[in-house]
């Protein structure tokens, strides 16, 4: 048998994400960097009492019969994390950037918030790399200056190392990652585009199961090994939006 | 008094701050405006924290958008020679250690000691702390740009800011809409005033007490 | 007695543990001959420390050697599809980071717990702790591929290492020139012999006492 | 000005080396990885006390009438730091393999070791590798898993972290690193080439100064955006071999 991880259907890829379950979920922003095809196929899944780990927890889908914004704000066919939100099946956000209610799109995390329903751990972006990088790579603890003597600080043990001083923080241990990729081979490297590499080239392998969403599967040997971003070490499934079903 | 800087004026006075080689942080609104105004012969480094080094100028039409080029702040990118694409934790290795020599942020209040409040208004949804802690944190050297008062006229240049900290003693120095002040080890320095604008007239929308440089200059720009 | 097992046939039994679609990082010597002695119809991922994923077949003659192109054992790699390469701290995120399905490395001495000394032979030169201390520590499962014996013929499976431990408790599977051993919590479990050797023979070079398999095998070749 | 890393020589290039200095020094093994001409100009440059951390000391040249060994083993105009040791320059190494005397091969380092001259930090190479990046990336200790239990681990702080132990290592604060890549460009983004990546990749950036050493210089825009390894940031001098003099 010739090693094939791709898979089918994006069903099929988050087919066993369990309630309960701490999801580092790619992208930044409305670019083209979140793993829509899966976040969605999660929402039908419907696993509840989810953790979301990532740079925003995402405003989901507009309210029915909202203007859409004057300018285009993302690519075709994008979503972000805040649809399982919406879809009441998240208990925790684990981000730097949650976000504020604007005009036509209140936000159902700060709603959820407010309601006691989720709560929020709140991480300097930088940290959240970095805990995230530190359980891909089997650190499960480091010191940074980031935080010290402010409210992220607070309640965290500190150390004072060579006359500065330092936070202790703890790597995220992660079930699953959803990251978003350009070009996938059937071993699971993974090259990504531009910006949109972003969260997804620090997330993918810092989860128990990473599932790669691409745009398009390439013949073993296409990627340049010198140029590879995500070997496919790291990579546990992969989806294409040409080649996987679900949509 | 006179009239306060608008926007644009001040990044132009921001993108003094800029010097040849430089590797350089933009955070959102006022600092990113900035890279407008580069030097005349100055070559810098932008990096944007969400995974790019080496950008410059902006998308100008809605066919040059391209969603996998984006800064931290939303703006779409061209591409440039000489640019660099990673993913966050190498660019917060970068920026944690050390290696961003000028950032530029925005600001709610700085302290007399250089303390910054940036990311949460007591009282309102919980702020975006995003990449500007560790920026704050980590940047060789960190300039504020920010207008001098609140809406109502208050000082946002305080004691102590009332507001949760970004990172205290991490400004080096201020660019508000009516001067420049230094954060020095014995206290703020007034280093330049706007146009118009005089040293008494800075101070008394100032809380902490101002040094005067002994070359206090007007703002050229 | 029987003939020991030579390295190339102990490679050839310490290749019957490679799974379809495994990721294995082979130490050098013993293990490394194994590479050729993949069995029909698997694909295995090979991972060399010095930042190689995805190797395979070697250099065969002095002009196909790269020197741009080695694995941790100095062996001349060749290119081949699906490879990539990262420097060596991305490789031991991939090691420390427990993605090694499986290691095979060199003995010197394993414990009945499964500690294992590979590095320090006291009284000689400092050894080379190398990676693979950190594959020990981080593969998740490791095979030790050596003789059963020193060179004068005395156990190298012993109640407790002499030498200094490489890591403590790490070893799953213990495969020599006379037999495969399985370290289980209970003990060391003897599940194969070589080719007329009896369990016996297999004890009497052992320090540890034997647990014997329900199902010992002559190890098929 | 335009940013140009570019230096004229190597000599250049090393000239502010200092007596004490901590210095990194890439490559693995008689792999094409070692910055060979950087290493000779420091060696003509004379700094002494010199701290060096790589992954083995280096054996250092030949000695004289030795017989060259059967296959040949190493690249054109190879060198290692062995020959900083062989010149008295260096005082401690900090390596995950020392290497041993060979026939026609004795061990400079185990000789000056012996003699109490040199003294040795033997460090496991991940978590040498992991030291490293650390001072790269602003995190001054991280605790590992690697070591406990053995004579590594021995003196250091452990921690045990949800049921497992860890030690506690710190970031190598290097001065200077050397490094040898493919190519670079004026603002010193580099490239590499397969496994000669390898420790060079990890310790650009790493030190107070990064000192790079490529085989060629290419146009700002001619390396591939998504395929540099070590952006230009990590890199503060470049030399050539084509574009610096030096020998």
């Amino acid at each position: 048998m010739s090693i094939n991880k791709l898979v089918g259907s994006f069903d099929e890829a988050v087919a066993d994400v369990f309630d309960g379950a701490i999801i580092l979920i790619g992208g930044f922003g409305p670019a083209n960097g979140s793993p829509s095809y899966l976040i969605r196929a999660l929402e039908r899944q419907g696993a509840k009492n989810l953790t979301l780990v990532g740079n925003s927890p995402g405003h989901g889908r507009r309210a029915p019969g909202a203007a859409p914004p004057a300018i285009r704000r993302g690519p075709p066919n994008y979503d972000n994390g805040g649809i399982l939100i919406q879809n009441n099946q998240v208990i925790k956000a684990i981000c730097a950037f949650p976000g504020h209610s604007r005009p036509g799109m209140e936000s159902d995390f700060h709603k959820q918030l407010a309601e006691g329903i989720m709560s929020l751990e709140m991480v300097p972006q930088g940290t959240l790399a970095e805990r995230i990088r530190a359980n891909k790579a089997g650190i499960p603890a480091f010191f940074t200056p980031t935080g010290v003597g402010t409210a992220i600080g607070e309640g965290k043990e500190t150390r004072i190392i060579d006359g500065k001083e330092y936070v202790l923080e703890y790597a995220i241990k992660a079930d699953f990652a959803l990251v978003r990729a350009h070009k996938a081979d059937r071993w699971g490297n993974l090259v990504y585009q531009g910006t949109s590499r972003n969260f997804n080239g620090a997330m993918a392998g810092a989860a128990t199961v990473t599932i790669a969403e691409v745009d398009e599967m390439v013949e073993l040997g296409d990627l340049n090994p010198e140029g590879i971003a995500t070997p496919s070490i790291y990579v546990n499934r992969v989806t294409s939006r040409q080649d996987s079903k679900g949509e | 008094m006179a009239e306060r800087l608008d926007e644009q004026t001040m990044a132009l006075r921001v993108a003094r701050e800029f010097e040849d080689g430089m590797v350089v942080n933009l955070g959102v609104g006022i600092p990113t405006l900035s890279s407008n105004y580069i030097p005349e012969g100055k070559e810098i480094i932008f990096q944007s924290e969400n995974g790019c080094l080496g950008y410059g100028q902006m998308a100008t039409s809605e066919e040059e958008r391209d969603f996998n080029l984006i800064n931290a702040g939303g703006q779409f990118l061209i591409k440039q020679p000489g640019m660099a694409f990673f993913d966050h934790a190498e660019s917060f290795s970068m920026i944690r250690g050390g290696h961003i020599d000028l950032c530029v942020l925005g600001g709610l209040q700085v302290s007399e000691k250089g303390d910054l409040a940036n990311w949460l208004i007591p009282g309102r949804e919980p702020g975006a702390i995003g990449g500007a802690m560790d920026l704050a944190f980590g940047a060789t050297r960190l300039v504020i740009a920010m207008t001098h008062t609140t809406k109502d006229n208050q000082p946002k240049i305080l004691y102590k800011c009332s507001y949760p900290l970004t990172a205290p003693g991490c400004v080096n120095l201020i660019v508000t809409d009516i001067a420049v002040i230094e954060v020095t080890d014995d206290g703020l320095l007034l280093k330049e005033t706007a146009p118009g604008w005089t040293a008494e007239e800075v101070q008394a929308l100032t809380e902490p007490k101002l040094k005067i440089a002994l070359d206090l200059k007007q703002m050229s720009l």
